[in-house]
């Protein structure tokens, strides 16, 4: 293909859909760790709370509230394509768009603020 | 130079209505047949017929029949047409709109009662344009174009360039077509045992003009130089509102819909002064002929709007009425820049359709063994003048024709007849041409074509400014001679075809003005100043003329009245007979 | 993908939608009660329900997600079609597997 | 009248095939100008070996597809003083098909999937038959109506990334056209195109980046089309008439 720079991406709903992806793939990755994470209680619940107590530290809180933000953004981003596609919501997509992504901010400042 | 040799049945040039209808109908008639199809741009994605807004005329609704459409026809060509033609085209037309329907899928708009809608059209005695809302064409087209793709056995050849018919050795009939594959740049001989013209026609040697870009009568100036002859080539039919955009913009001489006048928009001079009034009681519902004719009298006296023309304003009958009845032309003019709803856009006529072209009889096939002609190639159909939406019915009508005949003319001819060799190296030859001049500016002595014929040959003609014109004509063809292109990159050169474009239209330029010369009367599309008067109708002529080696020569053929003569009617007699 | 896969990817992701809502406000419950291994499997053993709830949103979840990292894995990596699927399986079926013991650990264990 | 030219515009335009590169122009600033006009000015003023395509200038034909400034668009139709940042042009050809030269593009993959999808009218009755009576008001005539306007001028297609990604995939306007079809009551073949879009690289691998909606310069809705045909789709496989 021809090798133009392509700012057409700049598009928002490109974003959104963008946004969706990389947040699925984020919660794909984070997925089997939490399971694995569950799991230690196999060995006892010591070894989960060790575990538990290990995530006090706020970094790891912080990229607790980042999988919040992952999964909100992608529940509501999907919630989006679903009801695009099942329902006749395709006009003003855009405020949609932005809607749910801000109401995933708001989902993981709100966990955030729980937790820290 | 090489030139890559083919071998088809059935080669069709041009791939509109017409083109595209016989590649159809061919293809159906007898599979076994290989069909070609060259186009000079993407098959379906040039030409006029994808640009018709108006619709289709015919006669399939309750209360019309084929004798009123056929008598709108010939009145509205003043007498001209033949009537064999005429007769063929308005009795077949809708045979050809079903199969559009029920075979083609064309999704044509309905009456509340699903029975297809007819709409009113200038000039016409019944509402029966069908049509697909303002975009007929690409209703057509697309679905025309489907039908051939799904055909896979027709071959397409597109941005291919049909530069000369290439006789056989007896020089009597056909062997076959050169042509520039565009892309490539490389010469291509396609030998065929039929060949269908059907490259459009186009007026595009006037400084305003419609049809699309890739229009520039090749198709008549290759007939001409094969020694065919060519009817009413006077007949320039003039769309009396384009675009006026300036000089240096495409968008300019493109159509604004009849219907703007229609509604009751408002044509004004450069003053903003209503002038119509002057000119005819009708104002602005006054006929195209008559406001083409008007507004070119505003202008010529000077009172024109910045760039030349004149204003259509169309806010007092309410901004938001108007944008939204002629949403297509609004936005068209937006994104050019102009508010057609709420202000003043400057128009011009514009030269819209060619009646004129190759003599043929109404199975389509022409004086040239092997040769057929469709669409606005051919002429005879309209006389002096074509109604709105009786050009799109003309050819697919016809073009459906040739691809039935062609088979079965096929089987009775025989085989590919071998081509004049010396024909082919001279044909190459001259198209390559510009190759070895030194470069100059092609678009400059384009613009001064354009100019010459809006000037002298246009809207309103007389004997000085025809023969001013055909010296000018003789001028710019010996400069173009001089003009060379830069070789090197042959692929994909528009500026080789813009040359090529300009010398097909300094040719037919010179055959309309010899035309309009010979006509010393007014019908129609043609209108000499120095003959207001449309002379005689009973002993109606029509202007034929043929090249032989270079020399041009013109007669009058009298129109034969085969089945109604001036002042009776075949609708009255078939009241008579109920 | 096809009709198939898009059903199976759009009709997990329904079913999740309500899932998600509860796992997150039992999350947010959870949190605000103190996030314990005692907390955490007093609320879990025994429980069939639970077992349910999350054995079902982990047979959506990896079904969901391996479609999904399939067509990425086709847009985006030079990997056709069976290569593809066959990744996405593998994913799918890691999934199902840590999800199974992760319920398994904490509702039975 | 042409304006005086405040300020040329600069214009870089995309030279040779598919590895060429951007050569930069000046072009005189004129009040009305499309960016087929600005094309046209270099090919006719500055470089006679430019390459571009275009056939009705008025929108109608879709040959003129163009990237303008990094988005597709119809260039006949794009006035300049809508799409130049700062007097700048950057013009490219249309992206997710093959590069002819300079500014025209290969539409033929484009024209293929068309074909692929079943955009192609399959009758069920002759040009011998009345014309089937069909209202104006019937749902499915205003679902076909809906997206008949499509021009083909391929800008949906190469403002879909799906179509970048995705070689299998139809893109949009292959699958509005099937979607028109579909509501076609005079259409023969609506079980093979509903099999053709349901397949691999159908109107499922759609992800909903509504490009297509937001670019069709048409303003039809082909990402409507798509989920329409997806769910017209999911039903007959539901009811076991469509096997993968
Ligand atoms: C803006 C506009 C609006 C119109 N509206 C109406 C209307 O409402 N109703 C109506 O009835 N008529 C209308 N017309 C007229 C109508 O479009 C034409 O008369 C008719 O479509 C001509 O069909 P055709 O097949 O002969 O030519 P076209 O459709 O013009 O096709 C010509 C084909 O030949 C090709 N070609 C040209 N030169 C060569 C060459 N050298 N080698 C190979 N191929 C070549 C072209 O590229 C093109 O594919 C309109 C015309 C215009 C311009
Ligand atoms: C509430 C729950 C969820 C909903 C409603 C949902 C919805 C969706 C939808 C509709 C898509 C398709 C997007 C497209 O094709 O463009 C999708 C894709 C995806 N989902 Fe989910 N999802 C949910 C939960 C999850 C979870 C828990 C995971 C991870 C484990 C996940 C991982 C993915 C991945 C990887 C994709 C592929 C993204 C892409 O193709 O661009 N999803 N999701
Ligand atoms: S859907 Fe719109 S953008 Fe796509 S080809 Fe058709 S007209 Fe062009
Ligand atoms: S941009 Fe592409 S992904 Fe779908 S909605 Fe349009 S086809
Ligand atoms: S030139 Fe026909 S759409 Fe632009």
């Amino acid at each position: 293909m021809s090798a133009p720079p392509r700012p057409y991406r700049r598009n928002a709903l490109w974003i959104a859909a963008m946004v969706h992806r990389v947040s699925g793939i984020g919660l794909a990755l984070f997925l089997p760790l939490h399971f694995l994470a569950l799991g230690l209680s196999l060995q006892g619940a010591a070894r989960l709370d060790s575990f538990l107590r290990w995530t006090d530290i706020p970094l790891i809180k912080l990229a607790e509230g980042g999988l919040v933000f992952l999964l909100g953004v992608h529940f509501l981003g999907g919630l989006r394509v679903l009801f695009v596609e099942n329902f006749d919501w395709r006009v003003n997509q855009f405020r949609v768009a932005t809607a749910a992504g801000g109401a995933a901010a708001m989902l993981a400042f709100a966990f955030l603020i729980q937790v820290l | 130079m090489t030139i890559e040799r083919i071998e088809t049945d059935i080669l069709v040039l041009g791939s509109g209505g017409a083109g595209l209808f016989a590649a159809l109908h061919a293809h159906d008639r007898d599979p076994s047949l290989t069909v070609t199809i060259a186009t000079k741009g993407l098959l379906g994605k040039c030409g006029c017929t994808r640009m018709v807004q108006g619709g289709y005329n015919v006669a399939l609704h309750n209360g019309d029949s084929i004798e009123r459409h056929f008598m709108d026809t010939i009145e509205g060509g003043k007498w001209l047409p033949d009537q064999d033609l005429a007769w063929t085209l308005v009795s077949t037309a809708p045979e050809r709109v079903r199969e559009l329907e029920n075979e083609v899928g064309c999704f044509f708009d309905r009456n509340a009662d699903g029975s297809l809608h007819g709409k009113a059209f200038a000039g016409q005695t019944f509402d029966r344009t069908v049509h697909k809302g303002d975009l007929t064409g690409i209703e057509i087209i697309n679905r025309l174009m489907e039908q051939v793709w799904k055909r896979r056995s027709i071959r397409k050849l597109e941005e291919h360039r049909a530069i000369a018919m290439i006789p056989d050795t007896s020089g009597k009939a056909l062997s076959g077509i050169l042509m520039i594959d565009i892309r490539t740049g490389k010469l291509r001989f396609v030998q065929a045992r039929a060949v269908l013209m059907a490259t459009g026609g186009g007026p595009t040697m006037y400084r305003y003009h419609t049809p699309s870009g890739d229009k520039s009568m090749d198709g008549l100036a290759m007939a001409l130089r094969a020694g065919l002859p060519l009817r009413d080539m006077e007949m320039v039919q003039f769309h009396p509102t384009g675009l006026l955009a300036g000089p240096d913009t495409r968008m300019t001489g493109t159509v604004l819909e009849e219907g703007l006048r229609g509604a009751g928009g408002h044509l004004l001079d450069g003053a903003e002064r209503r002038f119509m009034g002057d000119y005819d009681p009708k104002l602005e519902r006054a006929t195209r002929d008559v406001v083409s004719r008007s507004i070119y009298a505003e202008m010529k006296a000077g009172r024109t709007s910045p760039n030349g023309g004149v204003y259509i304003r169309m806010s007092h009958l309410g901004p938001d009425d108007v944008a939204k009845k002629f949403k297509g032309m609004v936005d068209r003019c937006r994104d050019c820049g102009f508010d057609l709803a709420g202000g003043l856009v400057e128009v011009v006529p514009t030269a819209h359709y060619f009646m004129g072209g190759l003599i043929c009889l109404p199975d389509t096939s022409t004086d040239m063994p092997g040769l057929f002609v469709a669409g606005e190639d051919a002429s005879g159909m309209h006389g002096a003048n074509r109604l709105g939406g009786n050009g799109v019915a003309n050819s697919t009508v016809f073009g459906g024709i040739a691809g039935d005949v062609m088979p079965a003319w096929i089987a009775a001819n025989g085989g590919h007849r071998p081509p004049d060799e010396a024909a082919i190296a001279h044909e190459a030859e001259r198209c390559t041409y510009p190759f070895g001049r030194k470069p100059g500016d092609v678009n400059r002595l384009r613009e001064r074509l354009m100019d010459l014929m809006w000037d002298d040959v246009g809207v309103v003609r007389d004997a000085a400014g025809l023969a001013r014109g055909l010296a000018g004509l003789d001028a710019i063809e010996a400069e173009l001679m001089e003009i060379g292109v830069p070789d090197g990159d042959r692929a994909f050169n528009l500026t080789w075809h813009d040359w090529l474009n300009l010398r097909s239209l300094v040719e037919t330029s010179r055959v309309i003005a010899l035309a309009a010369a010979r006509r010393t009367n007014s019908r129609g599309a043609h209108f000499r100043s120095d003959f207001p008067e449309p002379g005689d109708l009973e002993t109606s002529t029509f202007t034929v003329v043929r090249q032989t080696g270079s020399d041009l020569t013109i007669t009058d053929e009298p129109v034969q009245f085969t089945r109604v003569r001036p002042g009776e009617s075949l609708l009255v007699q078939a009241v008579a007979a109920e | 993908m096809n009709v198939r896969l898009y059903i199976w990817q759009r009709g997990t992701a329904a079913l999740m939608a309500p899932l998600v809502l509860i796992h997150l406000a039992v999350m947010f419950y959870a949190t605000r009660q103190g996030l314990t291994a005692h907390d955490i499997l007093g609320r879990t053993r025994g429980s069939i329900a639970w077992a349910m709830f999350y054995g079902t949103f982990v047979v959506a979840a990896a079904i969901h997600a391996s479609i999904g990292i399939r067509n990425i894995l086709v847009e985006w990596l030079p990997v056709r079609d069976r290569a593809a699927a066959f990744l996405s399986s593998g994913l799918g079926i890691l999934l199902i597997l840590l999800g199974a013991r992760a319920v398994f650990a904490v509702v039975f264990a | 009248m042409p304006q005086a030219d405040n300020a040329s515009l600069t214009v870089s335009i995309w030279r040779g095939g598919q590895d060429g590169n951007f050569e930069t122009y000046s072009v005189p600033n004129r009040q009305n100008q499309t960016v087929l006009d600005v094309v046209t000015h270099v090919q006719r003023h500055i470089d006679p070996t430019l390459s571009y395509r275009f056939a009705c200038r008025v929108g109608m034909c879709g040959s003129c597809g163009m990237t303008v400034n990094g988005r597709p668009r119809w260039t006949c139709r794009t006035h300049v003083s809508k799409v130049a940042k700062d007097g700048k042009l950057q013009i490219a050809p249309l992206s997710n098909l093959p590069v002819i030269k300079d500014l025209a593009a290969d539409m033929q993959p484009f024209f293929d999937k068309w074909q692929k999808a079943g955009g192609v009218f399959e009758p069920s009755k002759s040009r011998a038959e009345p014309v089937e009576p069909i209202r104006p008001n019937e749902p499915q005539r205003i679902a076909a109506d809906a997206g008949i306007e499509c021009i083909n001028c391929g800008v949906c297609y190469a403002g879909c990334d799906t179509v970048r990604w995705n070689d299998d995939y139809l893109g949009p306007a292959a699958l509005n056209r099937a979607w028109t079809l579909m509501n076609d009551l005079r259409d023969s073949a609506q079980k093979p195109r509903l099999a053709a879009v349901a397949a691999n690289g159908g109107c499922h691998a759609c992800h909903t980046h509504q490009s297509c909606q937001e670019y069709c310069p048409q303003s039809l809705n082909p990402t409507g089309s798509i989920s329409l045909l997806k769910r017209l789709a999911t039903k007959a496989y539901l009811k076991g008439e469509l096997k993968p």
